[in-house]
């Protein structure tokens, strides 16, 4: 079976300015895909490539095997979700709703207003429309809604109604443009679940731009992490977390963010930084430049000097309830390091001055100059450190 | 000022909804009333001057006005005698007041549509490229700031009928030559083409902000929604998006052109044969040229009522129509 | 679907454009064109619009000495500074009294500004006429200025605008211990300018413009203002001097073009603020 | 706060200041009025400039002119009691009737009747009558014009027509007009000055013979055969002459560009006729075509000084000077400066005034070989005079649109006139 959505070399440019390049992408029938980036990356340009609102300046578009790469958005059967959602004002939520379908469902003259209504072959279409209206209006629990207009509704409602809207026309593809972020948190977190359920009952490919990592992670079958135009790793939410294949994945995905250490590599292969050597084996040549990149939850903190550990001073401590923070400045480095403990761990730590850091091998993430990860130096699938850091204290 | 603007917001339409208070935390108590009574003191002493002026300039002025419309009062002539709604009844079958008021509606006729369908035509030339946009912008508004009696001279020179470059061109082309200005038939027409070729710049400008608030995602999903062509597109999301910018612009224009007296009073005064006399300029005429201060007043009374009635029937039917809250 | 058009479709906006602004310019080029022939050719020349003979000098030289041009641009730019300055002093409190401060009477003192919306000042000009008369005030710059100190269309525009600035700028204000006056022209003016500069080019091109109220209210060619100078100018020449009329025409409306020329910039950004604001 | 609204205001008061200080009025200063610039402001300029030269203690200024007698007659009674008031006015003959009935203006009898040297001065009788209503002089005659007919010689020719003998009576003005008309090329055979005011209709009426009203002036006189013969004659201008239904300024400008060929208008046009015409073609004129050979007059187009101070100190120095601008100095620079007829006899022929003139300006000629012919301009009673003749006017109009007959547009004319007179 084809791939529900392909992307083949996908570039285009804005002028002077190269917002996309070599984009390749193939999205499984069913399959929930997220593009998360940074603002800018060029993740909401493709999306509307994919859309047919832009013309990629070179590559080629399939769904479901089909070229559409010169079909116009109309023509190409998918429905998207606006992150203003998009509603025409002057209509309400039944009439936002129906126009999709009539655009597609009448012919012109049917679709005169007044007249069209009473041309024998528009009725029972007519009704055919209504009723999927009404279910769809069912499922996203919005029926009462649907004679308001946008201007009458809350954000959460217009959310739906622009669901509603995709969800009615049954498109081979849901685009949805950071369809959440204007919703406040509480109901953020909510919508999420509410839209994957859609996703799974509907069981159309859907493509999910967003710059919340959370977002990505918690939603997508599979995730593809945009920077600069590119797109840097698609891989399923774990991996994008766990094996993050460039550095600058390794940044965006995860929450507070990896700490990073410059390292050099002695004639040994060993990563050293501030003095200290950190990596016994960092698969890498003497001299090179290599960064050293520990998740802070495997941050492994102690109260005396270890072998491979890093003399830090505590700065200040952050208590977030299931967790505690632990920020820490090494020596020679700019950015503090972050640890996160339980709360019981960094209660007893926080007020050593003094403390040492290490990272299990498996836990150390290394990159090279050109941010692309080394391969071979995390070989276990489970974190490495997972319920040993807090017990060298 | 225009799009979600000020005035297409609220120019008519709310003959006064209830406003929008500044929000208030604190709940009510004897510490809130002298905050009010202090607040309410401040925005009195704030509108003191304007109410003064309104006082002034407004209210005063309109009483006169209804006093004065009510009486045969002349200029220079001390005595004068109360005529009641006489003085309106004597307009009703003045023949000469109620030929300015049909010349006045077919004037504002001509120019309303053609200035509002050609200014948004233009908007949306402009809007649809990118070059020269600001050249264009410019160009077309340049009509609106140039002085109106100078350009007036101008058209008075354009429209010669016998060497005026409009009939040379004309004639050019093969066609007969128009005794533009006077002709009684044509001297409307005439002097409602250069009212539009003075009004769809501004209206080209309010219909460019209009535009420019319109949020694109709006075009895209429509877009997605099926929307082929442009002209779908524009009945989908452009022409119902504009719709309060448009019911602003023709309020303006309206409001404008049943306004004209400075191309009366340059080019025809009213000729030939009163088919150029216009409300303004009758007023004009009756009050300081030919000193009936009584039945001008009385016509300026008819003519706001009128404004006021225009305006007010046609924001109730619009208004329901382009506002979408 | 904006901004990117098939090459034929951009031809066709630009031929199409430019054929508009052709027509739309056509006044305009003829007047330089008339400013510059001598009177024999103005009758004559048909469609020509460079002259065979150049009477510039002759033409300009009428248009700024039959009438006293540079005293009437200057009446006009009086007149019209004066009446903007007035209308945002006096309006710019009042509006923000009414979107701002609460008070009992302030939907009346509303229902008063848009009814003084619809009142155009033509309709009035009798009483206000013979108020000016009995003051002994026609034939004076006041006469000019002070029927337009009040502008209920500033004080629409300025609440509509000021209603659009956070509350949260007003208690701060109110807290660092600003008076209300001061809340005004502090806090307020500096915010609104993008609405009063484009208030400020409506009005000046209205008043500008207006032949109504100085056609009653001045006889006396020293005080006209522009249009109504022109009037005399023409009147002067019995009409059948157009080169020497076109020219006053150029002298007399230039100054409002380049004015807009100038202020463009700032004039279509406050359009578009204020609305998108409002 | 302060400082803010200082800064407001500063430039303002400047502004303002720079505005306010309006002319202050001296005693020997002399406010004077007059209507159409276009003939008039050369002239004015002059007299003013003489009298200065001559009286060094009295200041001469010019309010600003009004474009017609109407409007100038309608500013004078607006300003009637103001301080906006001029010292002198020069008000169209036909509207001096109003001044008089009410009171408006100084009547000028007394100091007539102190001044010896008067009629030495040229200002016979006959003269100060053109200024008198009901005894009283309201004014002296400034300048006096009556209807002549202009003519493009080189149209003329071109239309196989002799430019040394130009028609004599209207049927052939209109055989004439139809040659011209021949020619093609946007030229048109005649033009007749009806537009303005009612007084080239009443060319045509006195020409009959006729008058505007009945003689206690109660009712409508036109609207017998002289008349219905005006209207109808008119009405072959149009149709025999094909002459277009053009605005007032389109004919002036459309004779001095040479696309008419015969044009009839006051001879006080004649200066800004020839000045138009410049060298582009032979500019002629003749005496108007006769109508009704013994009883048909023209009627006396111009207009009088009128005195409006009431400041006895001023009205001697304004007495003075409106005995200068009508007087010999005044003719002597009004006839050549516009093309209106001298107001007496004697000054035309003098050669120490315009006899020489007159020789060497034959255009000049046409209008004072009518003057035998010189009736008052009517002056219609009542506060609706302006109004009447506006009236007359809109009515030619239709007219002259073929819009109504000539019957027809009589009847409307008497029916809407009539109203319009006092009861």
């Amino acid at each position: 079976m084809s791939a529900a959505v392909e992307l083949r070399g996908i570039g285009k440019s804005f002028g002077e300015t190269r917002i996309l390049e070599e984009i390749d992408l193939a999205a499984a029938q069913g399959e929930f895909i997220a593009l998360v980036g940074p603002s800018g990356c060029g993740k909401s340009t493709l999306l509307r490539i994919i859309a047919g609102l832009e013309q990629a300046d070179e590559g080629a578009i399939a769904l479901d095997g089909r070229d559409v790469t010169g079909l116009r958005a109309a023509d190409r059967d998918m429905a998207m979700v606006f992150q203003s959602y998009a509603l025409y004002p002057h209509l309400t939520a039944r009439q936002n709703m129906m126009l999709p379908l009539a655009m597609r469902r009448l012919n012109a003259t049917q679709r005169l207003p007044l007249v069209g209504r009473f041309l024998g072959s528009a009725r029972s279409i007519l009704e055919e429309m209504a009723r999927d209206v009404e279910q769809a209006a069912a499922t996203l629990k919005i029926s009462a809604l649907l004679d308001r207009k946008p201007a009458q509704m809350s954000g959460g409602q217009r959310q739906r109604v622009a669901l509603g809207r995709a969800l009615v026309r049954r498109p081979q593809a849901f685009l949805m443009d950071e369809p959440l972020s204007n919703l406040d948190a509480s109901l953020r977190v909510h919508m999420r679940a509410e839209i994957v359920e859609l996703h799974r009952r509907a069981g159309v490919v859907t493509i999910y731009v967003t710059h919340d990592q959370e977002e990505a992670l918690g939603m997508a079958d599979r995730v593809a992490v945009m920077m600069n135009g590119r797109i840097l790793q698609i891989a399923d939410p774990m991996t994008i977390y766990r094996e993050p294949a460039h550095l600058d994945v390794a940044c965006f995905i995860g929450s507070p963010r990896i700490n990073l250490l410059p390292l050099t590599i002695d004639a040994a292969g060993r990563g050293i930084c501030g003095g200290q050597v950190l990596v016994e084996r960092a698969n890498a040549a003497q001299g090179e430049r290599v960064t050293l990149g520990v998740r802070p939850e495997t941050l492994v903190v102690h109260a005396e000097p270890q072998a491979l550990s890093l003399k830090v001073a505590v700065t200040r401590f952050e208590f977030l309830g299931s967790d505690a923070l632990l920020h820490a400045r090494a020596a020679g480095l700019d950015a503090p390091l972050i640890a996160k403990l339980t709360p019981a761990m960094a209660t007893l730590l926080q007020h050593h001055g003094e403390l040492h850091v290490s990272a299990a091998p498996e836990a150390c993430l290394l990159f090279d100059a050109d941010g692309q990860r080394i391969a071979g130096t995390q070989t276990s699938a489970l974190p490495a450190s997972f319920g040993r850091a807090s017990h060298a204290a | 000022m225009l799009r979600d603007g000020p005035l297409r917001e609220d120019l008519m339409p709310e003959v006064l909804p209830p406003e929008d208070l500044p929000p208030r935390g604190a709940p009510r108590d004897a510490a809130r009333g002298e905050i009010d009574r202090h607040e309410a003191r401040a925005a009195w002493l704030l509108s003191l001057p304007t109410l003064v002026l309104m006082l002034l300039l407004l209210v005063l002025p309109c009483a006169a006005l209804v006093a004065l419309s009510l009486t045969d009062a002349e200029l220079g002539v001390p005595e004068m005698h109360f005529l009641g709604l006489d003085a309106y009844l004597n307009l009703l079958t003045d023949r000469d007041f109620i030929r300015s008021f049909r010349n006045t509606a077919v004037y504002v006729g001509l120019v309303t549509p053609a200035s509002v369908v050609l200014g948004l035509v233009l908007a949306l030339l402009i809007e649809a490229g990118t070059d020269l946009r600001a050249f264009f912008r410019s160009v077309f508004f340049l009509p609106v700031v140039a002085l109106t009696v100078a350009m007036a001279s101008v058209w008075q020179y354009l429209m010669h009928p016998s060497f005026g470059p409009i009939n040379l061109m004309l004639k050019l082309v093969g066609l007969p030559s128009v005794n533009w200005l006077g002709s009684s038939d044509i001297v409307l027409p005439a002097l409602a083409l250069i009212g539009i070729w003075q009004a769809v710049g501004f209206n080209m400008v309010l219909f460019l902000a209009g535009l420019a608030g319109i949020n694109r995602d709006l075009y895209a999903a429509a877009e997605m929604d099926g929307a082929r062509s442009a002209w779908s597109r524009f009945w989908t999301v452009t022409w119902p998006m504009l719709g309060p910018t448009t019911l602003f612009v023709v309020t303006i224009t309206v409001i404008n052109a049943v306004k004209v007296f400075e191309t009366v009073a340059t080019l025809t005064q009213g000729g030939p044969a009163k088919s150029s006399d216009v409300l303004l300029w009758t007023i004009y005429q009756e009050g300081f040229v030919y000193l009936h201060v009584g039945t001008a007043s009385a016509m300026a009374v008819v003519f706001i009522v009128v404004l006021m009635a225009l305006l007010l029937v046609q924001t109730r039917i619009l208004e329901r129509k382009v506002h979408y809250t | 679907m904006i901004g990117r058009l098939s090459p034929p479709a951009r031809a066709a906006r630009l031929a199409l454009l430019l054929l508009l602004a052709g027509i739309v310019t056509f006044p305009f080029l003829f007047m330089i064109s008339t400013s510059l022939k001598p009177q024999s050719e103005v009758f004559a020349s048909g469609l020509a619009l460079v002259p065979q003979h150049w009477s510039a000098a002759e033409n300009f030289a009428k248009a700024v000495t039959r009438i006293p041009m540079a005293r009437i641009l200057m009446n006009g730019v009086i007149v019209c500074a004066s009446i903007v300055v007035f209308q945002i002093v006096f309006a710019l409190p009042a509006a923000y009294a009414l979107a701002k401060l609460r008070f009992r009477g302030r939907e009346i003192v509303l229902a008063l500004v848009i009814l003084g919306l619809l009142v155009p000042i033509h309709a009035i000009s009798i009483p206000l006429y013979a108020a000016a008369r009995s003051l002994n005030l026609l034939n004076t710059l006041s006469v000019l200025v002070a029927p337009f100190t009040l502008s209920v269309f500033a004080i629409f525009l300025f609440r509509q605008f000021i209603k659009s600035i956070p509350d949260d700028l007003i208690l701060a204000a109110r807290s660092d211990g600003l008076s209300e006056n001061a809340i005004v022209w502090r806090i307020i003016l500096p915010n609104a300018w993008p609405a009063a500069s484009a208030f400020a080019i409506f009005s000046v091109v209205a008043h500008w413009n207006d032949l109504y109220w100085p056609l009653i209210s001045i006889s006396k060619t020293e005080l006209a203002t522009p249009p109504l100078g022109l009037l005399f100018f023409r009147a002067a020449e019995a009409g059948d001097d157009y080169g020497a009329l076109m020219a006053a025409t150029v002298v007399i409306t230039l100054p409002l073009i380049l004015f807009f020329l100038a202020a463009q910039r700032l004039f279509i950004e406050g359009m578009t603020m204020t609305g998108l604001k409002g | 706060m302060k400082t803010s609204l200082k800064r407001l205001l500063a430039p303002l008061a400047l502004l303002l200041a720079a505005g306010l200080s309006t002319f202050g009025a001296t005693a020997a200063e002399i406010t004077v009025h007059y209507p159409m610039p276009g003939f008039f402001k050369t002239v004015m300029d002059q007299i003013a400039a003489e009298y200065m030269r001559q009286h060094p203690d009295v200041k001469i200024t010019f309010t600003s002119p009004s474009p017609t007698y109407e409007d100038g007659l309608q500013l004078m009674l607006r300003q009637a009691g103001t301080a906006e008031m001029p010292d002198v006015s020069f008000i169209g003959l036909n509207r001096l009737r109003v001044l008089a009935e009410r009171n408006i203006g100084i009547d000028l009898t007394p100091f007539i009747k102190a001044d010896a040297k008067i009629a030495e001065e040229g200002f016979s009788d006959r003269l100060l009558a053109l200024a008198r209503f009901n005894g009283k002089q309201m004014g002296l005659a400034f300048a006096t014009s009556n209807p002549i007919f202009y003519y493009n010689a080189d149209l003329v020719k071109k239309a196989g027509g002799d430019p040394d003998h130009p028609p004599k009576t209207w049927d052939e003005v209109f055989a004439l007009a139809a040659k011209i008309n021949a020619l093609g090329d946007g030229v048109t055979g005649m033009a007749y000055r009806w537009q303005g005011d009612d007084w080239m209709f009443s060319a045509l009426l006195f020409g009959h013979g006729g008058t505007m009203l009945s003689a206690d002036e109660k009712k409508v006189a036109f609207d017998g055969p002289e008349g219905l013969a005006s209207l109808k004659l008119i009405d072959r201008m149009v149709k025999d002459g094909k002459m277009p239904a053009l605005t007032s300024d389109a004919t002036v400008q459309g004779f001095t560009a040479g696309k008419i060929g015969m044009f009839f208008w006051t001879t006080g046009a004649l200066r800004s006729i020839i000045n138009g015409t410049g060298s582009k073609f032979e500019l002629r004129t003749a005496p108007m075509p006769v109508i009704d050979a013994a009883k048909g007059r023209l009627p006396t187009g111009g207009n009088a000084a009128v005195m409006f101070t009431t400041d006895p100190a001023k009205q001697k120095a304004v007495y003075e000077f409106l005995k200068f601008a009508s007087g010999p100095f005044g003719a002597s620079v009004v006839v050549p400066g516009t093309g209106y007829v001298p107001n007496n006899d004697l000054a035309a022929k003098d050669d120490r005034y315009l006899g020489k003139f007159y020789q060497e300006n034959p255009l000049f000629r046409a209008g004072l070989n009518q003057m035998n012919l010189m009736i008052p301009w009517y002056s219609f009673p009542g506060n609706n005079g302006v109004k009447v003749t506006q009236t007359i006017v809109d009515n030619l109009a239709q007219l002259v649109e073929q819009k109504t007959t000539p019957e027809e547009t009589l009847k409307s004319m008497t029916a809407e006139v009539q109203k319009l007179l006092p009861r």
